[in-house]
């Protein structure tokens, strides 16, 4: 059975469906959304349990497209893709559980995450240069949408923000991939990596678009400034999409595309990307330590944890010692996942609180701990987790991360001085949110409810999971990585 | 110099003598007939150049065309004749100037480039128009089909245009 | 080099010219219509030219004549209809007052 | 003579409809023209299917029976279709309704001819006969926006058509020919295949609405009826850059056509997008994003001569682009011509909304709408054959396109203003057929693209 | 391999059970204590027995987790495993009327199982998780009482003193890891060469941290804010232990430059800290000053090259400093209060907890029998015999004679003054305190035999080293109950009670620092919107009132860079979003100033829109004809 496929399109089925059903209420808006995203999270479990295989990709799916250019489906997966799949069935699941009470519009709410889903799980299984571009481009419309009729208030603007930066940016990827093309006759993504047909100057043009478009989606400092804004002005599902699934379209490519395919080129760049990596997760850390927008300073934060990606990345890239390569790309992979369970569930948490005070600022808040402990000790939880504590999912991943830099290029060690950063600003953020005396303000919130625990479980499980038994997941990763050729 | 030459840069000459008077004279009609003579002259050069069939359909067609265009003129023009010394023309230095470098560069052209031997194997006029019926019903059948299709639309467009749209029926 | 070639195609260069002038220089429609009906002139001597020194032989210069000549009745055919509408709605044909569309 | 009259079934199958549908204008017939045009137009194309994959010239060369005419046929057919039903929406029960549609179907005659051209004088005769019949199209409502259209369309039509030909003399001087076929003789010879291009370039890219010989097109799109608008910018655009694909492929490239056409598509592009930015007017807003879209399809004539992917790409994007544009007029025509009409009207009408922002997505080139894959082939082309930069400026533009396809579409999500819901009434039937049809087109062919051309 | 895995696990199942039933707190604790004990317990049997036991479980690819149970740690896991049943004993007294009492426990079993792990861990990863979570669990429990005023900033500033100190761990291990290719501690202790050097002053470093040495000092003090149980437990065998335990177990890798290093480091602090303690004017704070200035002493041993002298030490005062704390509880629940003015006379209302108190006094100020005479003896010992002795033994016998003085000082406050009411009975209180207390007396009679199960036996001193040792306790002491700290200490009163924050302490190396690469981060983000706006120049908001913003944003930086409360300017709101706006709408503008333009063209007029054609025309001409030199 085609499982790939019947994953991906699923959703965007289900989306037609509701457009065509005569009723449609939110609450049956609603209840197609979480049944469509459950059963394609079954799928993916499905898929899970079929795994991949050592040394190139697994379960594929081909069907012809354009053959006049050489264009075609291709589905598949491996470890890199995986995992990231795992995690975005999961988070669109969880959202469509989280949006339930969205009765505003909900029809089209409902579609357009829908859409979102079928173009991200596109984007991890895409084996088409030209298909993943595809997808990674409806991604974007559906977000500008998302923004721009569900956000808050200054959404118009954040919405126009994110959608020509990160067409501009998703613009450079085209030509690389006509690049690729060109010089292969095919938009096969299995032969560009088994045999990278771009060398030279060529590569490193292709490579330097690929970069920019990846830089900006990562997003990695400077062109990272779309996503304060996109985030805060985000509804809270589509921040935990956004954050948890979207930004790994841009590390995923810089594995995928920038470093697989035009692997000579990346390693002769290695140090400039290290440095890019190592300058976002310092620059991430302080600039989020200068927020007191709650929602501002995670997302700044994610510029943090993405920077130790890219750094993961450019590090298997520049080292030429076989284990250190798989170490430092397990540790980006895993990065990955963790950043997507901790950041959505922190952004989750961020939307309950928004959704019971209207507001972000951590000033107005404070003492809520004892007002909502469910909120509170699981925002404490995925705070720390989040500021890379050990026996929670950041841990495991920066740890390789960081032992790869240091035993590659010692100097980018440095960015180690963030996780000091993101633990001093997660620590303010908990002392004045929910420490300290209580703001009168606040003595009629409620708790968490049965809905919104069941969106936050399962994430603080994983979290936990992750931290303390990497080895479910990482086994998975690490097959792929060792056997990565370029 | 041959006396083909010289009738040639005559006509030539009066052919684009009058082309000037179209545009230098104020009264439409007359620069109507100034038109005419022009195309005739250029009828007179193209029987000059052996093309009886043409020249005469050229003279023939532009005394018919020129007529209707002087009727027009009488008939719809506020001042056909001239009257009001009025102004007909508008960004003259600028036109000028077009019309002259587009002159020099079709003379450049002309001169410059290489025309390659001389083919002086008229047929005669007989032969000609045979030759032209051969080639119309035959390789340029289809451009002649053509043609008249290109004169019907115009048909059916001028008299769609020109027609008063009836009443009560208007946008 | 043929003399009589260059002399004909240099008359239709400088009816060409004129032509060109005329259409851009005049105000009314009618009197550009000419302008035009003169640059297609110049293309007519040029065909008769051609056909005459360098290729007697091909009768699809001829041909192309025709075609010119036609081209010429039936533009000026169709601009006399828009000038008659636009004389009906606007009475006048001046090309300077018609600025409503612009930008 | 029978096979090669055999290959021009659908010319003249149309054309015998043109003048049956001139038969029942007489009788004042306007929907039985109607009626003998959908189904000529509709037999024209069934029956172009089975010589799609010939190669073939008939009449000596005259006229081409290949890839690109055979696809033209396929484009251009359905797309007067569509216009047809357009402008029956737009203009029933005026006076001559008729006769547009006879115009219609010769215009779209015309444009065969260009797409199919193989000879100069066809080239010349279906510049003509395009326009003549598009004059007239425009001037139709003759109130004073329409002639004032018509007539500037008309002196501008006039001028670069006489120009043009005047010009394609010289190739004929050149090579005692008037085939495009005759055109290698030209290759290293200076001057004369110049000539000659300058003045195609003058004829099509005034036919194609290029930058600088455009002027005329907003003034025309904005004084027509929208649906004639709507069809002449897709119609007669497609068949003139069918010509120049026609032509150019036989010109040598020693003239160094290619660099030209190049900097005409990037100035075409960028002006189109930029003019388009600054409009209010619905209609004129769309005549200059399809300015910039002939610039796109210049970048497939550009690489014509190194690229495989040229041709397909300009029959691609061609499709695509008749579905797209023609929706977006439509859609148009519903919500009206101000830029101020759209203001809410994503709200009022959802499915008009979501179809008029697929189409506006799809003109940006957003995957995987029909308009991404045609320009991908064209990006792709213009990679190939060495043309980076102009790909690059091209992919720059699209973030310009964006910003002039937000304008409207912002506008149609936001609350509407004090809207008379009276003055909604629900559209012509005709129109919703068409909006569906090129919906479905533009969302669908982005998946079925592999049944387009190798 | 059972035990060592229920050393672990019965603190930890307890932990969770508590978290999941949430009742019973007491007896959930005291049942995970016990199984953790008996599980140390058997460990320590076995090891003594001669049998390492050990355990791997899967992690990260190529990086298990090891549990090892070798004398040392199976030693140090015993000591952890007693304190904590004491402290917990003890705490379900003192924490009988809170509502929260499910956290607490849960938190301190949390804390119980990561101090394990650290201590039995045969692995650099897992050493380094259980060490960071001990730091969370850490401040989750000075932050127990999180409503009240200062404590949310003092479990903050714990957890970020130790965590700023941790990167030296980090790397630390990374370059253990990449030198030789495993995690695993054993085998990275032979390494050698300029990179073990590099590593063990990160470690150092860490420890440090963890350890509370000067200047990393200031933290432990704040940390008070916390429970008593939470600073008894704290003090005396975890947190602050760890540092000296990952300096005692990597000792035979450390060079000797770094074990130079660590002695100075250590006796400084001895010093340093003492003089804090003596200055302290609040008994917890004073005893958390006095962990500090022992753990020097340790670190003084380490650094002598007697890791053994400092792990006896180390036993030592986790029994005494627990009981100490414990002791201060229950006064602190007499007094409601910890001030020294509020406690004067505490002890004679409660004589029994009082002679407790005194006796962990004594012990620590190194009386014989009791427990710390040996091990500081052993310190003392080390020092002198060191090749560093000019450096290292007078830093030790001031730290010793500080050590007498602040005990002394403190015994008298609490005996000299009323004795004021007693509240009530305090059994639990007292079992705890008093086993902790009977261990502090009679510990030192087992160092032999621990000494010969660790097998390095320390060398039993001539009389003079305890006769040094028994001058300096007692002067020391002498000195603390009969002159007031104001004249003991002349000038250095004021720093010492300032905490001598050197160069502002960490507030000024680390904080303060990070705090203005923040405010820099962030008008460097204002720059970078203003620098992606590019050459625009009038956009709709106006260069001035950008230039404003940022001006006053700037400003406001300023001010923020040394405000102690990390209370963020207003600066940040202004111009994010007006930087945002300005790019985009900076390009749209100037993309529609550009149509504007190219519209212009569009005249309407036909003819110059015609001619407007012909040059462009010409244009391509020239183009054309230029083809030859291109092409």
């Amino acid at each position: 059975m085609p499982l790939l496929t019947l994953a991906t399109f699923l959703p965007i089925l289900g989306g037609l469906a509701l457009i065509v059903l005569p009723n449609r209420s939110a609450r049956v808006a609603h209840g197609m959304s979480i049944a469509v995203t459950g059963v394609v999270f079954m799928l993916t479990l499905v898929i899970w349990s079929r795994g991949t295989i050592a040394g190139g990709f697994a379960q594929i799916e081909e069907l012809a497209w354009i053959p006049a250019i050489g264009a075609a489906y291709r589905l598949g997966l491996d470890g890199l893709s995986l995992p990231l799949v795992l995690l975005t069935s999961l988070l669109f699941f969880l959202s469509a559980i989280y949006s339930a009470r969205i009765s505003d519009r909900a029809p089209s709410y409902v579609v357009l995450m829908l859409m979102l889903e079928t173009a991200a799980l596109g984007t991890f299984m895409a084996l088409d240069g030209l298909l993943f571009y595809v997808f990674f481009e409806v991604s974007l419309v559906g977000m500008y949408f998302m923004i721009a009729g569900w956000g808050y208030e200054d959404r118009q603007r954040a919405a126009l923000m994110f959608f020509i930066y990160t067409l501009l940016g998703s613009l450079p990827l085209l030509l690389a991939i006509i690049g690729l093309y060109l010089s292969s006759g095919t938009f096969d993504m299995r032969v560009w990596i088994d045999m990278p047909p771009l060398t030279g100057i060529a590569a490193m043009l292709a490579l330097i678009a690929m970069l920019f478009t990846f830089a900006v989606k990562i997003p990695a400092f400077p062109v990272h400034t779309w996503l304060p804004a996109a985030h805060v002005q985000a509804p809270t599902a589509g921040s935990v999409i956004l954050a948890g699934v979207m930004l790994k379209f841009g590390t995923y490519g810089l594995v995928r595309f920038a470093l697989q395919m035009t692997p000579e080129a990346f390693a002769q760049a290695g140090q400039v990307i290290l440095a890019v990596g190592v300058v976002s997760a310092l620059y991430g850390a302080f600039a989020a330590l200068a927020q007191s927008d709650l929602k501002k300073m995670i997302a700044y934060t994610s510029i943090n944890h993405m920077g130790y990606v890219v750094m993961g990345v450019a590090v298997a890239a520049l080292t030429v010692d076989l284990r250190i390569r798989t170490i430092a790309l397990d540790g980006a992979t895993l990065q990955m996942v963790s950043h997507g369970l901790v950041t959505g569930a922190l952004f989750f948490l961020l939307g309950m609180l928004q959704d019971r005070a209207h507001s972000r600022d951590m000033s107005e808040f404070g003492g809520l701990l004892g007002r909502v402990p469910w909120l509170g000790w699981s925002f404490i939880l995925m705070a720390f987790a989040s500021l890379g504590l050990p026996g929670l999912a950041h841990f495991p991943a920066e740890f390789q991360v960081f032992l790869a830099t240091l035993n590659t290029a010692p100097w980018a060690i440095i960015a180690i001085l963030a996780i000091v950063v993101t633990a001093g600003l997660y620590l303010r953020a908990i002392a004045a949110v929910f420490l300290g005396s209580e703001n009168e303000k606040w003595l009629e919130m409620r708790d968490l409810d049965r809905r919104e625990k069941l969106v936050i479980v399962p994430l603080l499980i994983l979290t936990v999971l992750v931290g303390v038994a990497p080895s479910w997941l990482i086994n998975m990763i690490h097959t792929t990585m060792e056997s990565l050729s370029f | 110099m041959t006396p083909q030459m010289i009738f040639l840069m005559f006509f030539g000459g009066a052919a684009v003598w009058f082309g000037i008077v179209v545009f230098r004279t104020l009264s439409m009609v007359r620069s109507a007939l100034a038109l005419l003579f022009s195309q005739t002259a250029v009828g007179v050069m193209f029987l000059l150049m052996q093309a009886e069939f043409l020249g005469v359909l050229q003279i023939m067609m532009m005394a018919t065309e020129m007529s209707v265009m002087a009727i027009f003129m009488v008939m719809f023009m506020m001042d056909p004749g001239g009257m009001g010394a009025m102004d007909m023309t508008h960004q003259k230095r600028l036109s000028l100037w077009a019309g002259g470098i587009g002159f020099v560069a079709a003379l450049a052209v002309i001169w410059l480039a290489d025309w390659g031997p001389a083919n002086l194997q008229i047929p005669d006029a007989t032969e000609q128009t045979a030759e032209l019926g051969r080639e119309l019903l035959g390789r340029s059948m289809f451009i002649f089909e053509s043609a008249a299709l290109m004169i019907l639309t115009a048909m059916v467009a001028a008299t769609m245009v020109a027609i008063h749209p009836s009443e009560g029926r208007k946008r | 080099m043929i003399p009589e070639l260059i002399i004909a195609l240099s008359v239709g260069a400088a009816l060409f010219g004129v032509g060109l002038y005329g259409a851009l220089s005049q105000t009314n429609l009618v009197m550009i219509i000419m302008g035009v009906e003169l640059i297609l002139a110049a293309a007519l001597v040029n065909l008769v030219a051609f056909w005459r020194y360098l290729y007697p032989d091909v009768p699809a210069a001829q041909m192309f004549v025709l075609i010119v000549m036609a081209v010429m009745a039936v533009e000026m055919a169709v601009g006399f209809g828009i000038a008659i509408a636009r004389f009906r709605s606007r009475g006048s044909v001046e090309m300077e007052e018609a600025r409503e569309l612009k930008g | 003579m029978e096979r090669d009259l055999s290959f021009l079934i659908p010319e003249l199958l149309l054309s015998s409809a043109a003048m049956l549908m001139i038969v029942a204008e007489m009788m004042r017939a306007a929907r039985l023209a109607l009626v003998i045009g959908l189904v000529g137009l509709a037999a024209a194309t069934l029956l172009t299917l089975p010589m799609l994959h010939a190669d073939t010239t008939v009449f000596s060369g005259t006229y081409r029976i290949d890839l690109i005419s055979g696809w033209a046929k396929l484009i251009l057919l359905p797309g007067t279709a569509l216009a047809l039903l357009m402008v029956r929406a737009e203009i029933t029960g005026q006076d001559r309704e008729g006769s547009v549609y006879a115009l219609i179907c010769l215009v779209t005659l015309g444009a065969l001819m260009l797409a199919g051209g193989g000879d100069i004088m066809v080239l010349v005769l279906g510049v003509v006969l395009t326009g003549l019949g598009s004059f007239a199209l425009v001037a139709f409502p003759r109130d004073d926006a329409a002639t004032e259209a018509a007539m500037k369309y008309l002196v501008f039509g006039a001028v670069t058509g006489s120009v043009m030909i005047y010009g394609l003399t010289f190739w004929f001087g050149g090579v005692g020919s008037t085939l495009f076929s005759a055109l290698g003789a030209l290759d290293g010879r200076p001057l004369v295949p110049t000539v000659g291009l300058v003045a195609v370039i003058i004829g099509l890219g005034y036919k194609a609405a290029l930058v600088p010989f455009h002027f005329w097109a907003p003034d025309a799109y904005d004084g027509a009826p929208v649906s004639i608008a709507a069809y002449l910018s897709v119609i007669t655009k497609l068949a003139a850059i069918f010509a120049f694909a026609q032509v150019l492929r036989d010109l040598p490239l020693s003239s160094g056509w290619p660099l030209v056409i190049a900097v005409v598509s990037a100035v075409t592009m960028t002006y189109g997008y930029l003019t388009a930015l600054v409009q209010t007017n619905l209609v004129r807003l769309i005549a200059y994003s399809s300015i910039a879209q002939s610039g796109y399809f210049m970048l497939g004539i550009v690489a014509l001569g190194a690229s495989s992917l040229a041709v397909p790409g300009l029959i691609v994007l061609g499709a695509a682009y008749v579905a797209m544009n023609l929706g977006a007029f439509a859609v148009v025509m519903i919500s009206g011509r101000s830029l101020n009409d759209m203001r809410g009207f994503g709200r009022r009408r959802p499915v008009m909304g979501i179809v008029m922002v697929i189409f506006l997505l799809s003109l940006t080139g957003i995957p995987p709408l029909f308009g991404f894959v045609g320009k991908v082939y064209l990006f792709t082309a213009a990679i190939e054959s060495g043309f980076v930069w102009l790909a690059v400026i091209g992919i720059l533009n699209s973030v310009l396109a964006l910003g002039v396809y937000l304008r409207i579409i912002v506008p149609m999500y936001q609350p509407a203003q004090d809207i008379d819901e009276s003055s909604e009434k629900s559209p012509h039937p005709a129109l919703v057929a068409v909006i569906g049809i090129t919906a479905l087109v533009t969302l669908g062919m982005g998946f079925l693209a592999g049944f387009l051309p190798a | 391999m059972t035990i060592l895995v229920l050393t672990l696990l019965g603190p930890l199942l307890a932990a969770l059970a508590m978290f999941t039933l949430r009742r019973m707190p007491e007896v959930l604790a005291l049942t995970g204590a016990v199984f953790g004990f008996a599980g140390a317990l058997g460990l320590f049997v076995a090891v003594s027995d001669g049998v390492v036991v050990s355990i791997s479980l899967p992690f990260l690819p190529d990086f298990p987790i090891r549990l090892v149970a070798s004398p040392l740690t199976a030693t140090l896991s015993m000591v952890v495993a007693t304190v904590a049943a004491m402290v917990l004993i003890y705490a379900a007294g003192y924490m009988r009327k809170d509502p929260e009492r499910v956290r607490f426990f849960g938190t301190m079993l949390l804390f119980v199982t990561a101090m394990q792990a650290l201590v039995l861990s045969g692995d650099w990863i897992t050493l380094l998780a259980a060490w960071e979570m001990m730091g969370f669990a850490s401040y989750l429990l000075i932050g127990f009482w999180y409503g009240r005023a200062g404590v949310a900033s003092a479990a903050m500033r714990a957890f970020l003193y130790t965590r700023s100190a941790d990167s030296g761990l980090y790397i630390g291990v990374f370059i253990l890891i990449g030198m030789s290719g495993t995690s695993e501690i054993a085998v990275t202790l032979i390494s050698t060469g300029t990179p073990t050097l590099v590593a063990g002053v990160l470690l150092l470093v860490a420890a440090m941290g963890k350890s509370a040495q000067v200047p990393l000092q200031d933290w432990l003090m704040r940390a008070m804010a916390g429970p008593t149980p939470v600073s008894a437990l704290l003090h005396s065998a975890t947190l602050v232990a760890a540092g000296a335990i990952l300096l005692i177990r990597t000792a035979p890798m450390l060079p000797d430059g770094v074990l130079l290093v660590v002695g100075i480091v250590g006796g400084i602090t001895a010093v340093i800290t003492g003089l804090i303690a003596l200055a302290e004017r609040d008994l917890k704070r004073l005893l958390a000053a006095s962990t500090g200035s022992q753990y020097g002493l340790m670190l003084v041993a380490i650094g002598a090259g007697a890791p053994i002298a400092a792990l006896l030490h180390l036993i030592a005062h986790a029994a005494i400093k627990s009981s100490l704390f414990l002791g201060a509880g229950v006064f602190q629940h007499d007094r409601d209060g910890t001030g020294l003015e509020t406690l004067a006379g505490a002890g004679r209302a409660r004589p029994g907890i009082f002679a407790g108190f005194a006796i962990a006094a004594l012990a620590l100020a190194g009386i014989p029998p009791l427990a710390a005479f040996f091990s500081k003896d052993a310190i003392i010992a080390a020092a002198l015999d060191s090749t560093a002795a000019p450096w290292l033994l007078p830093l030790a016998l001031a730290g010793s004679v500080l050590t007498g003085a602040y005990m002394g000082r403190a015994l008298n406050v609490l005996w000299d003054g009323d004795a004021g009411p007693v509240q009530v009975p305090v059994p639990l209180m007292t079992i705890g305190m008093g086993i902790l207390v009977a261990l502090a007396t009679g510990l030192g009679l087992g160092f032999g035999a621990l000494e010969h199960m660790l097998g390095a036996e320390i060398e039993k001193p001539g009389w003079i080293v305890p006769a040094m040792g028994l001058a300096v306790g007692l002067a020391g002491l002498i000195l603390g109950w009969f002159v007031p700290p104001a004249r003991l200490l002349g000038p250095l009163l004021t720093p010492a009670q300032n905490g001598f924050a050197v160069a502002g302490g960490m507030d000024g190396l680390i904080l303060r620092p990070a705090l203005a690469i923040a405010a820099n981060c962030e008008a460097m983000e204002q720059r970078l919107l203003r620098a992606q706006v590019g050459t625009v120049r009038r956009i709709g908001l106006g260069t001035a009132q950008l230039a404003e913003h940022a001006d006053a944003a700037l400003f406001a930086f300023s001010l923020w860079v040394g405000q102690l409360s990390m209370r963020l300017g207003l600066a940040s709101k202004f111009t994010d979003t007006n930087g945002i706006d300005a790019a985009i709408f900076g390009f749209v503008q100037r993309m529609i100033a550009a149509g504007a333009q190219a519209r212009r063209l569009q005249s309407g007029f036909i003819h110059r829109e015609l001619a407007l054609t012909a040059i462009g025309i010409a244009l391509i001409v020239a183009g054309l004809l230029a083809a030859p030199y291109y092409s």
